[in-house]
């Protein structure tokens, strides 16, 4: 049977969440944000979610109206706080949502990590630092380093430019930022792209996500602005 | 003359216990194939599945043996075999290969086997001989990564002695990470209760079959012949 | 009115700090740009060099800001501003953009700071003000991985308090890592032996400097007039 | 000044070899080999060499002749023995070479802990086996790991297809394999090419290994087959 990761729509991309989900979601800034499967998300109802993301949303939509659902119980992020993150502002000073704060580049090290099979590695950065503390350090060859341990999720949400049916993504621009990198690391990804390809249509000297790492495929065929 | 090698037996050729295995991959399954008897398997691939092949130098959806005129010194597999790249194939850096063997990204891989124990353990990559250097490739890698293990291997070493075993005597690849074994005589799986026989040649008995393996061996219920082109 | 504002003092305005950093860039470099003040350093990359901007968010050889009828929503910095790609950048993936900050790839990063101490300690990541969520970025990663570091400021708060301090205050973003500091006023080495003055603004004194500067300042026996456009 | 990393020749390409360096040699069975680099290493006469590559060498030329050079004195490889790797085999039964033998998987990891600033990581890779014996070992979330720790190189030669003055680099086909992490991994990277393109005329979408790993580029217009 052809292998056939491309679903119909949102709706089936995303079915299956459950309540307690940890969902990775990619972007950084505006660009790169999977919002229609955020919404899709939102529309499952489900509930007490862990969301992984470089930031927590801005506006009124995608990432921020999901925080703003009361329906994320804790946000793993480097930095949630920028012009128009009132959503996620006003639910942290209710104290409605817990905050893990981590450095970028240990956030998207900890989600390789879990993608590549490693147990934990040391890094150097914030060595020293109130985020290093209580973690395990170790100095090596005279350098010091703290111990990160892999970062899993339930499901990635990925936005990517093209895709074919066996799954191979090809990014756009800037927008690829931690799309690669959370498909590995999620147990389901799930990537929403602007059109298909014909299999065979994707440079094989330039898939950036080898189908491997991915599980279903949406496209959305959408100019739309979001207000991110 | 061995009970097993007996002209009644139908003993499986190499490339018959790697169909055999192919037969078996589900469909839609990422696959690596190892060094040995898996090899063979690459071209006897099941036309009516899916069956996305990976090679730990840094192909997705390796295809076929290309014809003689058609060899490109630039694609060739980890058995320094030339292949193809099948539509829909990538290339990827030799460290990405690996987090998809390392991360369990891979649904099975077909590794070939000097022994393999009862509680799965597995020896594939050194006899020990101290003559010559050792080398271990991605053979401990994939041992421990993929979410499967498939053996496949003659069920008897050239001099007759079992390669199914209590315990490996010979240099672990890794420990417990076997779940079915695939020879000329048998198809195995490894269990927490022990060896199930799953299939045996035609004209073999258990007895047989016991004669040439260490651990006890418990027939499956449903155990059928081995044959290639069963599905 | 503290002495360091007075009419006869030079001071540089933020671009005008940010220019003098992009000026002293070595040719050929690759280099982050923080928030803050040094982003404005793109727009002013002296045009007689070849300098590769870096991106976290994975892009290499970034280029200046494009006119409002080109920007891309798919191609923005790490402060979200739009920005446009050189000829010769190239797109990476987010953890590939942080091998090269961590693996000491990056010559130099630029960063902003709320405070910086004599040994280097640099403070630029959150005020510990508990009513507001923390937000710490790349600083951490770029302050331990870039080969070298400097800090943009102005040199006083606005309240007019230090910002170059004996030690730092605020929580840290690295121990030891700044190498030199570019304010309003002057460009300050850090040294081992101290903090070296080798640019100062026209009208100021290294009396009046210290004033608003915490740890003992060093005049460099070449210290010269801190002014923009001057190489 | 431009950014001009192309070098006229092999002579200018590994000028600065030291005596004693260490070395990453990219390919995989004979897939990749930058045999012309290699064969301005031997011309240089630099001794005490360590050689960080998969395989050990075949046939007469390349990595082959570099071995049977008696100027290596230690390599670290995953696969030695090969058809054809006499060179190597009669050094190493003479105990005239040293050998680390590292799982291929934890060889190229390696490779990109020391290009990612990674202390050390844990891998699941050997657990319980010979190459682990005398290695830290820790239990992370029940599963057994081994602690490694990254390979550096003083220089790395890297067979690439194309590249620009930047330094950029793609690949072709299977040639791809260790050139890009070890490109990452050493303090000098060096690539041979087929040929160099103009600046821009790589796709940024399909860069595989950025110019800010690579110090030196030289085209190589060949299409010798070695004998390796």
């Amino acid at each position: 049977m052809p292998i056939d990761k491309i679903v119909p729509d949102v709706a089936s991309a995303v079915a299956g969440m459950k309540d307690g989900d940890a969902i990775m979601i990619s972007g950084f800034g505006f660009a790169g944000v999977p919002n229609d499967l955020i919404h899709g998300i939102l529309d499952t109802g489900a509930d007490d979610l862990t969301v992984i993301s470089n930031n927590a949303g801005t506006g009124t939509e995608g990432l921020a109206a999901l925080v703003g659902s009361g329906r994320v119980r804790r946000i793993i992020c480097s930095y949630p706080r920028s012009r128009g993150s009132d959503q996620f502002d006003a639910r942290y000073a209710a104290g409605e949502i817990e905050l893990e704060l981590v450095p970028q580049g240990t956030l998207s090290e900890r989600m390789r990590a879990a993608g590549a099979g490693i147990g934990a590695f040391y890094t150097p950065t914030a060595v020293g630092t109130g985020l290093a503390e209580g973690k395990e350090t170790r100095t090596i060859d005279g350098r010091d380093y703290v111990l990160e341990y892999p970062l899993h999720a339930d499901i990635a949400l990925v936005q990517g430019w093209r895709a074919d049916r066996w799954g191979n993504v090809i990014y756009r621009k800037a927008a690829r930022n931690f799309g690669p990198v959370m498909a590995m690391a999620a147990r389901r990804t799930i990537v929403q792209v602007r059109d298909i390809a014909e299999l065979g249509g994707l440079d094989p000297e330039a898939v950036v996500t080898p189908g491997i790492f991915v599980d279903r495929v949406v496209a959305i065929d959408s100019d739309r602005e979001w207000d991110i | 003359m061995s009970a097993v090698s007996e002209p009644g037996i139908a003993r499986l050729s190499r490339h018959q216990i790697a169909r055999r295995a192919a037969e078996l991959i589900p469909d839609g399954s990422y696959v690596n194939l190892g060094i040995g008897i898996p090899t063979l398997a690459a071209d006897v691939m099941p036309t009516d599945k899916e069956i996305v092949l990976h090679s730990e130098n840094g192909i997705l959806g390796v295809g076929p043996a290309p014809a003689e005129q058609d060899r490109d010194r630039d694609l060739i597999n980890a058995s320094k075999d030339y292949v193809t790249l099948l539509t829909g194939g990538a290339y990827v850096v030799h460290s990405d290969a690996f987090v998809m063997i390392r991360g369990g990204h891979l649904d099975l891989a077909l590794l070939g086997a000097f022994e393999v124990a009862a509680n799965g353990d597995l020896a594939n990559w050194t006899t020990g001989d101290k003559r010559f250097p050792p080398g271990v490739g991605g053979a401990m890698d994939l041992a421990a990564g993929a979410k499967a293990i498939w053996v496949l291997t003659d069920h008897v070493t050239k001099a007759g002695a079992p390669k199914i075993v209590n315990q490996c005597r010979l240099p672990l690849t890794a420990r417990g990470v076997v779940r079915r074994i695939f020879t000329d005589l048998a198809v195995i799986d490894v269990t927490e209760t022990g060896l199930v026989v799953r299939e045996m040649v035609s004209g073999l008995t258990l007895e047989a079959l016991q004669a040439v393996t260490e651990p006890a061996l418990v027939l499956a219920e449903d155990c059928r012949e081995l044959t290639v082109g069963s599905g």
